[in-house]
């Protein structure tokens, strides 16, 4: 029924496309990480103007789809004089959607280390500051893990929405070559193994991590 | 066999994207119009059936044919021998041509000047592999629509454009779109209507009424509502 | 060494503490006693200024604690500045898991006071020596037993160098036969001559080792006084109806 | 700089759009939670069989872009002679999609109920039926509730992939009106406050249950 | 009543019951003791089948609790019915925290035994009144202080109408003011004839109340007899050992 001929020779353009779908997941995963811990950490902030700020936004992130918000950046930016370009448009894009998912992950974390760590670190003369850097952000590190992972992998498949702002990743990749080859179901097959592969790494890499972080 | 299904159905279903002014496109009553949709229910309806456009993305038409989601495409889709690998064709039913499209205060005079440049094509087109293999160093942007790359010719990243003669002619004159045409048509397309392969009677009923409507002024009256030519 | 004037503390509506004094000399041991919810914890916690006092002062060494009037920065700096002299040891022990036993003990040292690292692990060693917790210096708090890890919190409180400190209930989430090993580490301490203010149940803990014991119902001190005198023959009856449950027969 | 003339006019359009996105989330909605806590409950019995399947379905769904499901199922179950149409494709392949998070979002609140739960009730003579109904399954909702919000306002959102399938909800009716009217800004802005409306009153709903449910 | 025969409990490798024989007579009250980790819980637990023995016998009333090779279904049905006549309370009291008190009370009586809903309700009321937690049967759990909690377990056991009452450490999650009330329940059941056995480290109750005790030390039993005896003057060397934590001073 499949036409093994033509995925065998059109498997290295997917893996291209899969190479920049791994391209933008990582760059975006470390900024949607700082902007996730941050805004965390503004949200917890004793300053109300902070606060409602990180919480501003998280939820315009979490509640308008991530399509219109890569459209804003890559085409609204450019009419306010900023031109970030397509690949950084995306990353930016992925990291502030990612970001504000990471938020609440990581303040899951924060409140669910219990209060006696926070005073008992006070009560040694700790400053707040100082208690939550070496002692409960990475107890919350180690909480929010699961989250976080689940964030990262939804952040890989999410990707194939850069589509739209002309780069050309992995999905992007399957269906410029269903355009040419009219054999969908072998291109998102194909594209799908490739998903599953990126995804699956991603989760042994984190159960790793999770497995180092265990105390 | 598809005639007598339809026939059956007393409906005859066909696809396009509603994203394609002015062949197809939504009107402002949020209904789908344009010259293939009124090409598609004047064919039904020589076959003594309703015709029904259904809108769906251009990534997926030719997917949703082989599903028999709809019975034909009717939306602008050029004859060409890739395509024919898969499916069928009617007879043509317009003609137009590829056009590069360029900001109107752009230098870019003729497709020679296009070498190094950067190309906007929308995606799954037959422009796109044009482009690929007829302009030297060209740097290849894909787009899901026309509108954003009127966008971005305007902000200056990308240089020009190239899609269907007519829909960008229609943009500049309906929609103020600051374009000017670069040259003349790049080459020339047929445009036909899409059917699954192995149907000679769907086929010929189609052809059919596309004949008698092209013959007895139909076809004219529908043209020069919607595009301002004879585009036969 | 602490003096507590007139110390209110109030949640909301609810009057938690009503006004205590208390005033502690160097080297002596302060049992606190009292029923469930009569506001213990929150007079120690208060010491440390984990609770905000709402009206009264408190004086460590003969600094006011609770100032008033200072900007926010300053009275932190202020504030971490005076805790570090102030061990505390928690019911729960609040050991930190991500850190082994000698990390537990080193952090402030190295991080709050800017000890080096090799005098700070010098120090720490000594100190899990006395608390007989050496030889698990690197295992992690949660290989633990409860006594073995209410005397790291302890050794981490004394690796501050603090003129007192404070136990709220230190033994009571331990097993039984657990309590036995810390309330001789802190028999010890007090035998060393440390400042100390002992929240406990245990009465025959406070009966041995005790200067001084305080008893206190619905937030005011009823009776204060030696041990002996307090649990032979106590003037108020609310004393006596408190101690009887500990006395009488399996508490019945 | 927004064209407010043609954001008024086109509006209605969209609240249309946003009526079908509100249709298939609902239906969307329910069959997921019903796949969530199918395979939840499978995941976690004894039969090994059972297991790895309802571990394989989470999976596989979880590592795979739900666009590439979508197709599958819109476009590959007709070639085995299952034609449910686009709505029901739609409703089907999100179905699968939440599912198999929700799945995971129950496991968790399952997970994290006290094993003395089960014990009381077993010792009580209840059979693990029983004691899940109603003893565990009931403590699970609450703990896996926030979760479960948050999949939901991420179904509403990815409800726009259904596009795809021939469905003018509500990203697809503002692509076409952009199509027609050449307005991408407008029309993605008023797309975006409609989703906004959509997933903040979700998120209000969804708080209110939760104060119903703690005890 | 209870008959355990020769009883043995591997956790993988490690022999954590090694051969107990106990027989438990009508109205009896056997108190276990001895040192965390002996096999105390386990034993308890294997009573209930929440623990497989991984040999021996198990008679409740005479019946085989661990009967071999009954189809899966089937031996399920064997020990529902056989769990509710025995009835367990547990350290950590194991509410249901979605119910109300009467609503933990009344279900397994009505969902289980299929009783009536007015008549377990009614019933209920009777065990609460008979515990002291009536006036909370519209209580949430969490509103409760530690010693009500356990005396609506026990009341929820009761419910049950078990001809035996299992208790695991009943009291060691409680305060020390709270540990009396519902050493007060269990005794009050005693003396109303319940065959009970009842792990504990309440020593004075094991004294008062129990008629037989039994020490248990990895795994094995070392010693049992009256409570006079055992307290008094027991036999064993190792019995004395941990029976002297309890009794010297502050247990130090
Ligand atoms: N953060 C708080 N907010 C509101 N009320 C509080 C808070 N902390 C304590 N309380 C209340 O203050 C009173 C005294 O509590 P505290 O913990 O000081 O008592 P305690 O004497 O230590 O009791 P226990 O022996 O049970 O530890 C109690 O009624 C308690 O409910
Ligand atoms: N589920 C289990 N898996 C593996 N080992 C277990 C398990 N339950 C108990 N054990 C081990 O069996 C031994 C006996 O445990 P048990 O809980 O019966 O002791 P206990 O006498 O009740 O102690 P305590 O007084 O501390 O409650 C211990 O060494 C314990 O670590
Ligand atoms: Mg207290
Ligand atoms: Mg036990």
């Amino acid at each position: 029924m499949l036409d093994w001929g033509i995925m065998v020779h059109y498997f290295p353009f997917l893996l291209q496309g899969a190479v920049l779908t791994l391209k933008i997941s990582v760059f975006a995963l470390i900024l949607g990480f700082i902007f996730g811990i941050s805004a965390a950490l503004l949200k917890l902030s004793k300053n109300p103007l902070l606060r409602s700020a990180a919480g501003f936004y998280i939820w315009i992130i979490r509640s308008t789809p991530l399509l219109v918000q890569l459209f804003l950046i890559y085409f609204g930016l450019p009419q306010l004089g900023i031109d970030l370009g397509s690949f950084f448009s995306g990353v930016l894009g992925l990291a502030l959607n990612i970001g504000a998912y990471n938020a609440e992950a990581i303040r899951g974390g924060i409140i669910s280390v219990p209060s006696g760590q926070m005073e008992a670190s006070r009560s040694l003369g700790m400053s707040s500051r100082l208690a939550m850097r070496r002692i409960i952000l990475p107890q919350a590190m180690r909480i929010a893990l699961p989250s976080l992972g689940n964030n990262f992998i939804i952040l890989i498949k999410d990707t194939s929405l850069v589509s739209t702002i002309t780069l050309v990743e992995l999905t992007l990749t399957a269906q410029r070559l269903i355009g040419s080859t009219y054999k969908p179901f072998e291109m998102y097959l194909m594209a799908a193994f490739l998903y599953a592969v990126l995804t699956t790494a991603t989760s042994l890499v984190l159960g790793r991590v999770e497995k180092r972080m265990a105390y | 066999e598809g005639l007598d299904d339809v026939k059956k159905k007393g409906e005859l279903t066909f696809s396009l994207t509603g994203q394609y002014p002015p062949f197809n496109f939504v009107d402002d009553k949020n209904t789908v119009t344009g010259f293939d949709v009124e090409i598609g229910k004047a064919v039904a309806e020589r076959i003594g059936v309703t015709g029904k456009p259904v809108t769906t993305a251009w990534d997926g038409i030719i997917a949703g044919l082989i599903a028999s989601k709809y019975d034909l495409i009717c939306g602008s889709m050029a004859i060409t021998e890739q395509r024919l690998k898969s499916i069928d064709f009617s007879d043509p039913y317009y003609r137009s041509g590829a056009q590069i499209f360029a900001g109107n205060s752009s230098d870019i005079g003729s497709s020679a000047d296009l070498d190094g440049k950067k190309i906007g094509v929308t995606l799954g087109t037959t422009y796109e592999q044009w482009v690929r293999e007829n302009i030297k160093g060209a740097e290849i942007k894909t787009y899901k629509g026309v509108p954003d790359m009127i966008l971005e010719t305007a902000t200056g990243r990308i240089d020009a454009f190239v899609t269907d003669k007519i829909v960008g002619a229609m943009a500049i004159r309906d929609k103020n779109a600051p374009l000017k045409l670069v040259g003349g048509l790049l080459y020339e397309e047929r445009m036909g209507i899409a059917m699954l392969k192995g149907n000679p009677k769907l086929k010929n009923a189609v052809n059919k009424a596309l004949a008698d409507m092209k013959n007895d002024g139909t076809y004219e009256k529908i043209s020069m509502k919607w595009l301002g030519i004879d585009a036969r | 060494m602490v003096q507590m004037q007139n110390l209110h503390k109030y949640f909301g509506e609810n009057e938690v503490l009503q006004g205590i004094d208390i005033s502690v000399a160097k080297s002596e041991v302060v049992a606190v006693i009292g029923p469930s919810g009569s506001g213990k914890s929150t007079l120690l916690r208060c010491v440390n200024y984990l609770e905000e006092p709402t009206e009264g002062e408190i004086f460590i060494e003969g600094n006011l604690l609770n100032v008033k009037g200072m900007r926010r920065k300053e009275f932190q700096r202020h504030l971490n500045r005076i805790r570090t002299k102030v061990g505390m040891v928690f019911q729960q022990f609040n050991l930190f898991p991500h850190m082994t036993v000698l990390e537990n003990v080193i952090e402030a040292p190295v991080h709050v006071l800017k000890k080096p690292r090799k005098q700070a692990e010098k120090a720490a060693e000594e100190i899990l020596e006395k608390v007989g917790m050496l030889e698990k210096r690197d295992a992690y708090p949660k290989t633990l037993s409860g006594g073995q890890k209410q005397r790291v919190a302890i050794a981490r409180a004394l690796a501050m160098e603090p003129d007192i400190m404070l136990f709220d209930e230190a033994t009571s989430a331990l097993d039984p036969e657990l309590v036995g090993e810390v309330l001789k580490t802190m028999e010890d301490l007090a035998k060393e001559g440390m400042t100390m203010i002992v929240v406990t149940h245990e009465m025959d803990f406070a009966r041995r080792v005790a200067d001084r014991v305080v008893f206190i119902a619905e937030g005011k001190i009823v009776e204060q006084g030696k041990p002996e005198k307090i649990f032979a023959e106590p003037d108020e009856e609310r004393t006596k109806q408190f101690l009887g449950t500990f006395i009488n027969g399996f508490r019945s």
